[in-house]
Formats: C-alpha cells, sequence, structure tokens
C-alpha cells in the first residue's frame, strides 16, 4: 500500500515538474524588466515555501515524540528536516544565480535571504546533531527538543531581520516583493510549479520516511534476535 | 498486607543490542531486604537506575511505591536514597556544605542538628568541615550514605555499598541497613558475589543472564560462605 | 523554588570558592575586545556602532562558556544524578543553571564594558547606565538557550563545536536586536529609537526562557 | 537570451540535486531490505522451534 502512494506521487511529481518546466521555458511570457533571469523564480518561492512547512514538520513532530514517543515521529522529524534542508539549499541556490544577473552580486545580506539563511543554519544544526548523537532513543529527545525551539525562533528571525534591513538601508532593498506578476499566464505557471514542487517534496519525504521505517524496522529485527539468542540458552 | 515497595512487571532493558535484564518480576515490601548478586555488567546498576526513576524500561514496568518509575514526582523521589558507585558530592565543597545542600533539597526539618547526628553515625565529624576533594574513597563512600540517608527514605538502592570500605566501614554500612530495615524501610542492595551484610535478613537473588533468580535456602549457605555457584554452571 | 535557591546558592559558594569560571570568563571577553580591536582598521573602527558590535560578540563567546560551566559544575561525580534523583523538579534546576550562567556572563561583561569605553575611545558616562539594561537582557536570552542546549550537546561527541553551532543561529535575532538598541544607547539617543529592538529583545527572552524551563526536562534525563 | 547560463545553471542544479538525493536513498533502501529480510529469517529460525510458546516463554521450558 506504502510502496504504491509513493510510486504514484513519484509518478504524479514527474509529471506535474514536466508541465510546470513546459510552462516556465514556453508557455509564460518574459518579464519585461528583468529577462530571462526572472523565470528562476518560479520555482525559487515555492523551494522557499517548501523550506518552512517542512520546518513546521520537524517541529510538530518534535511535539509529538514527547508527547506520545514513539520512534515513527522521530523518523516523521528526521526526514522532513532532511528534506526540507534540500529544498532550502536549493533555494538558497537558486536565489544567489538569480541576484547574480539581477544585482550583480551573489550574495546580500537582503531580508529574506538572510532570514533563509539562518534557516538553512538552524536545519544543519540539527541534521549535525542527529549524526554526533549515537544512542538513538537519546537523539529522538534532543532532536525533539531542538525542532521545536527552531521552530519558536523562526518568526522572531523573520521579523528582526525584517526590521534590520529597513532601518539600515542597504544599496539594494529588495525588489523581490514588487515583483508584480502582472500577466495572469504568470499566476498560472507560479501556482502550477508550486504545486508540482509541493508534490515532489512530498514524494522525496516519503521516500526518505520509508526508508528510515525500513531502518528502524531493522534494529528491532536486530534486537528481537538478540534476545532471542540469549533466550535459547535458557535453562 | 502492607502495600509493596517495589514491584516489577516483565522488566527488561536493552543497550543497544545488548539485552541486559529481561522478564523481571520482583516485589519488595516495607521492612525488607533484598541482596542481588552478580558478575560484572549483569545488570545490577541498571535495575538499581530504573527503581530509581533515573533510567527508563526499555520493557515492562516497575512500580516504585505503587508509581510507574518513570514518573516518580517530587513526593516519590524524595523517599528514596540511593548510594551508587559514584559519590554524587561536591568535591569543592566541605562535608558538612554537601550534607546542608542535599538536605535543603530534600526539605529535611531541622537539618543542622540532623547533619551532626548524620556526621558523627558515619564517624566523619572530624573531617566534617574539610573539602570532599581531600577524602580517601572510604571515606566519600561514608559520606554518600549520610547523603542518601539523611532523609530518611524508605527505600534504599545501595550499588556495592561494601566496596571501598574498610572492615570498620562494612560494620557500620551494615548497621545502617539494618536500622533502616527496622524503621520500615525497603532495601535493595548489589554485590559483587558474597553479600557482606552479616546481621540483616536480607533475601537473596542472583542476575544471570539478565533474569533474576530468588536464591533457595541450600544456595543462600553456600552464598555467604563465599562459594558462589552461579546458576548457569548448572 | 527551594530546588532553585539551594541549586544557586551551591554554585555561587562553588564559584567563590575557586573563581574559575569568572576568571575563564572575564578573560575570554578582554580576549574577544583585543582581537576585535586588531581585527578592525582604527581608523575606521571607532564610536559607539563598533563598540557595541564588540561588546555583543563578547557576548556571545563569554555566554558559550558560562553555560558550559554552569552544567559542568555537576559532571563531577555524577552530582547531575544526584540531582535528578532528588525531589528538585527539573524546571528548578533549568532556572539555578540559567540564573548561575546569567551571573557569570554578566560580570564578564562588566569586564567588557569597561575596556569597551577604553579601547573604542567612549566616555564614562549615563550612556553605559543605558547600555546595561539592554546587556542584562541579551545575556538573559544567550543564557536561556545556552542552557537548554548545553544539556543537549554535553552528551555529544565534539560538544564544543556542536554548542556554537545551534545556539548561535538560534540567537542571531537577539542578537541584531541587542546590537542596534546597544548603539542607540550608546550614540545617546533617546528610548523611543530603540524601542522595537527593545520590544524584540523582551519577546525572544520570554519565548526561550519559558520553551526552555519547559523542554529541560526532555534533555536532562536519561534512557 | 541574455543570462540564460544562470537560468540554465538553476534549473539544472535543481534537478541533478533531487535526482541525487532520491538516487542515494534508494540505493541504501534496497541494502536495508536485503538487512531485513536476511534478520527476519534468521529471527525465524531462532523462534520456530519454541513457536508453540508463542514467544512468551517462562524461562522454566526445559531446551531442546
Amino acid at each position: 500500500m506504502a510502496r504504491k502512494l509513493v510510486t504514484s506521487l513519484g509518478v504524479l511529481s514527474l509529471i506535474l515538474v514536466i508541465t510546470a518546466l513546459y510552462m516556465v521555458f514556453e508557455y509564460v511570457p518574459t518579464e519585461a524588466d528583468e529577462g530571462i533571469v526572472q523565470r528562476i523564480f518560479y520555482f525559487h518561492v515555492p523551494c522557499a515555501w517548501i523550506a518552512f512547512m517542512a520546518f513546521g514538520l520537524v517541529a510538530v513532530a518534535g511535539i509529538f515524540y514527547l508527547w506520545l514517543g514513539g520512534q515513527i515521529w522521530d523518523d516523521l522529524g528526521h526526514a522532513a528536516a532532511e528534506t526540507g534542508m534540500l529544498f532550502c539549499t536549493l533555494m538558497l541556490v537558486s536565489g544567489s544565480l538569480w541576484a547574480r544577473p539581477m544585482w550583480g552580486t551573489w550574495w546580500t545580506w537582503d531580508s529574506r535571504l538572510t532570514s533563509t539563511f539562518i534557516l538553512w543554519l538552524l536545519y544543519g544544526g540539527y541534521l549535525m546533531l542527529r549524526v554526533m548523537i549515537e544512542d538513538s532513543r537519546q537523539v529522538a529527545r534532543f532532536a525533539a527538543v531542538i525542532g521545536i525551539v527552531a521552530a519558536l525562533d523562526v518568526p522572531v528571525i523573520i521579523l528582526s531581520v525584517r526590521l534590520w534591513r529597513t532601518i539600515h538601508p542597504a544599496v539594494l532593498v529588495t525588489r523581490q516583493g514588487g515583483h508584480g506578476l502582472q500577466d495572469p499566464r504568470m499566476v498560472a505557471t507560479l501556482l502550477v510549479s508550486l504545486t508540482a514542487i509541493t508534490v515532489t517534496f512530498a514524494w522525496l519525504f516519503l521516500v526518505r520516511f520509508a526508508e528510515l521505517r525500513m531502518g528502524t524496522r531493522l534494529a528491532a529485527l536486530a534486537r528481537g534476535i538478540a534476545l532471542a539468542e540469549v533466550r535459547s540458552g535458557d535453562i | 498486607m502492607a502495600a509493596p515497595v517495589v514491584e516489577t512487571h516483565g522488566l527488561g532493558k536493552t543497550f543497544g543490542l545488548h539485552p541486559v535484564l529481561r522478564e523481571i518480576e520482583f516485589r519488595l515490601l516495607p521492612g525488607r531486604g533484598a541482596a542481588v548478586i552478580g558478575g560484572n555488567g549483569a545488570g545490577k546498576s541498571t535495575l538499581l537506575s530504573i527503581l530509581a526513576g533515573l533510567s527508563a524500561p526499555s520493557e515492562g514496568q516497575a512500580l516504585v511505591f505503587g508509581i510507574d518509575s518513570r514518573r516518580l514526582g517530587p513526593r516519590y523521589r524524595r523517599r528514596i536514597g540511593m548510594i551508587s558507585h559514584r559519590s554524587y558530592l561536591y568535591p569543592n565543597l566541605t562535608a558538612r556544605e554537601n550534607l546542608e545542600f542535599y538536605a535543603s533539597l530534600y526539605g529535611v526539618a531541622d537539618a543542622p542538628t540532623q547533619i551532626d547526628t548524620w556526621l558523627a553515625r558515619v564517624g566523619l565529624e572530624a573531617s566534617a568541615d574539610e573539602r570532599v576533594r581531600a577524602f580517601s574513597r572510604g571515606m566519600e563512600q561514608r559520606l554518600a550514605a549520610a547523603r542518601a540517608m539523611i532523609a530518611d527514605p524508605m527505600l534504599l538502592l545501595l550499588d556495592e555499598p561494601f566496596s571501598s570500605l574498610d572492615t570498620d566501614g562494612q560494620a557500620l554500612m551494615s548497621r545502617l541497613v539494618v536500622a533502616a530495615l527496622a524503621r520500615g524501610a525497603a532495601v535493595v542492595a548489589t554485590a559483587h558475589a558474597v553479600p557482606e551484610i552479616e546481621n540483616a535478613e536480607l533475601d537473596l537473588y542472583e542476575i544471570v543472564r539478565g533474569r533474576m533468580f530468588p536464591l533457595k535456602e541450600k544456595e543462600r549457605e553456600e552464598v555467604r560462605h563465599g562459594r558462589l555457584r552461579t546458576l548457569l554452571g548448572r | 523554588m527551594a530546588a532553585f535557591t539551594a541549586i544557586l546558592r551551591k554554585d555561587l559558594r562553588l564559584e567563590m570558592r575557586s573563581g574559575q569560571s569568572t576568571i575563564a570568563l572575564i578573560a575570554l571577553a578582554l580576549l574577544v575586545l583585543v582581537v576585535l580591536v586588531f581585527a578592525l582598521d582604527p581608523a575606521v573602527a571607532r564610536g559607539p556602532q563598533t563598540a557595541a558590535g564588540a561588546l555583543w560578540v563578547a557576548l556571545v563567546f563569554s555566554g558559550m562558556l558560562g553555560a558550559t560551566r554552569a552544567l559542568t559544575a555537576e559532571s563531577e561525580n555524577g552530582c547531575i544524578r544526584g540531582l535528578l534523583l532528588s525531589p528538585a523538579d527539573r524546571a528548578g534546576l533549568y532556572a539555578a543553571k540559567l540564573a548561575a550562567a546569567f551571573i557569570f556572563m554578566m560580570i564578564a561583561e562588566g569586564a567588557a564594558v569597561v575596556m569597551m569605553v577604553l579601547f573604542f575611545n567612549l566616555e564614562f558616562d549615563t550612556a553605559l547606565m543605558r547600555v546595561a539594561p539592554v546587556i542584562a537582557l541579551g545575556a538573559l536570552g544567550f543564557a536561556s538557550i545556552a542552557t537548554l542546549l548545553a544539556a543537549i550537546t554535553g552528551r555529544s561527541r565534539a560538544s564544543d563545536l556542536m554548542l556554537p553551532l545551534l545556539a548561535v543561529p538560534m540567537y542571531v535575532p537577539a542578537l541584531i536586536a541587542g546590537v542596534r538598541a546597544s548603539t542607540a544607547a550608546l550614540s545617546g539617543l533617546p528610548f523611543s529609537a530603540a524601542r522595537d529592538w527593545i520590544e524584540i529583545l523582551v519577546a525572544f527572552n520570554v519565548l526561550f526562557v519559558s520553551a526552555g524551563y519547559l523542554l529541560f526536562e526532555h534533555v536532562i534525563t536519561e534512557e | 537570451m541574455e543570462h540564460f547560463g544562470y537560468l540554465f545553471a538553476t534549473y539544472s542544479i535543481i534537478f541533478v540535486a533531487m535526482f541525487l538525493y532520491v538516487a542515494f536513498i534508494w540505493q541504501r533502501q534496497s541494502r536495508l531490505e536485503s538487512e531485513v529480510r536476511a534478520l527476519e529469517a534468521k529471527l525465524k529460525a531462532l523462534t520456530e522451534p519454541r513457536s508453540e510458546s508463542g514467544g512468551a516463554e517462562s524461562g522454566s521450558k526445559p531446551s531442546p
């Protein structure tokens, strides 16, 4: 059943991504000011949305883990964090590749870039900690706590970074907000690619989650065997 | 009949792939003592950690004062005293300061008198104002006993309490255990092989390959005389 | 509450006896300032803006050390288990450790402020009185996350790397707000100029002190 | 078609990254799956002879 769901999501995401790519490269008109590079935007924005949403998932999984226990919640949070990290990285890379021709620089401390960069650092710390602690039950509790605390931090980060950049005007104040998708075809393209990326995220997330569940099952089996071996020696 | 202080149901603990404890069924009534023997790494300390609520069982449960050991609130933790292989004493505080600190954590009434009494009882009144860092292992163990018992616990968990004590110290520890039993406390003590508690009536248990067995009368005698024969060897 | 005072009193007594943490923290804060003085071009780097920045760098580093110190006091002889075994509630333990880390940080910051005035050519005047509450808010915020995270990273490999890796990104909002508010205070601007920043600092503190208070029991217990 | 290189690079990176991620997980998953199967067989072999006790053996039973 689960396998079927993963496969069908994969197929669906493939179809959606191809459609979205067609729309991005062929269907949508070129934006007047920014030219062709503006087309990066159609995948960049969905990646950003996924990055934030995945972090929400990590926090929710953390709350459920601390509340109910159960390895499944930990696997859920782990998969969400890792997949979220992937999309967060893609967003930073695509943002950078967009900024270079547009702003003439690879990186600028624009408010959105800064917030997402901090988000990326938080994801990185979370995933790094998972590697650095061996005991699996300890990891689960620690990761849950960090996931929750980091999610609490996100609104404060966004707020402070926004205030930071507006009060302290830079040469390159964001133009991103003023994109103004004048053409309805642009809106349609954005919506389709948003759906495509979301479904792709769900697919990647499920693939990773299934793999983690398999690992959990393997550990349980190994424990069962160790126990059975000890028992078989009982008098 | 009084409610048991400790009651375990199918208790098990696994570290990684290694089942340290399994299927442990154990009951202890107030005023009774149990001595648990077993070799190094047999799981004695793990059992005590679980009973103290410091460690969570992997299977089954342990009820302490009728409460799941993982959910022991302050009220119940206050009634547990533990001596482990680590002393839980601050090396840079004096003996008296250490006891003052724990007395305040446990909310001991009339703390100064109690502290003096306990320092005298464990024979450390002369070293009361020396830092624990300067103590020998045996003195530290005596102070740890005072620390564990200062709040008159109803459950005493003693992890190899006789190790590193001299003959006097062992006799002292035995007296303390007997006194605790006499006032109705339950005691679980662990030992490598021979339980040195001379006068106390302790029920003997042995942990073999993760499971705990009561020792029968004949086996008891053998253990008392220092000839431990593990069940495994039968 | 009884546990809070007992543990904090014990920590302060231990600290007064050895003075180790205080000296280490002050030394670290001073070193950070010295490094910054040499790292920055003295022709450009003067005045309140740079001074405030330097002060907050010192705060972050001393905070890392302070939180670690407050917790490692319990690691000798397994004292942390003694605390967990005792009736002391975990939240009280968190509050005591947070308070200890906060006090250590404030002492280090006191020294750092004096050095800042000397190094960055400021005046000993009322501006410093206005920076004090900002620093206090920042130190409390850092101590609140660092105490929670140090309990986690203390049990990981490479713990001295993991603590900053987790704590610094989380602290960014308070860092931004704190530096701006301190700059405003040092420049002699009225309170209204720093109002937004102070509000962010307060919000950060409320959020993370309560999160730490609620979540600490999950990170301090063993399996 | 100014800056087409940037556009092309972006989309290439996005899809190469996703592809590599999935390929990596799949490879690991198939390895895990074979391990799980091996362990399942082993566990079965271990528990089979005493399956009449339904796994909850009392311990006092004489070993076969």
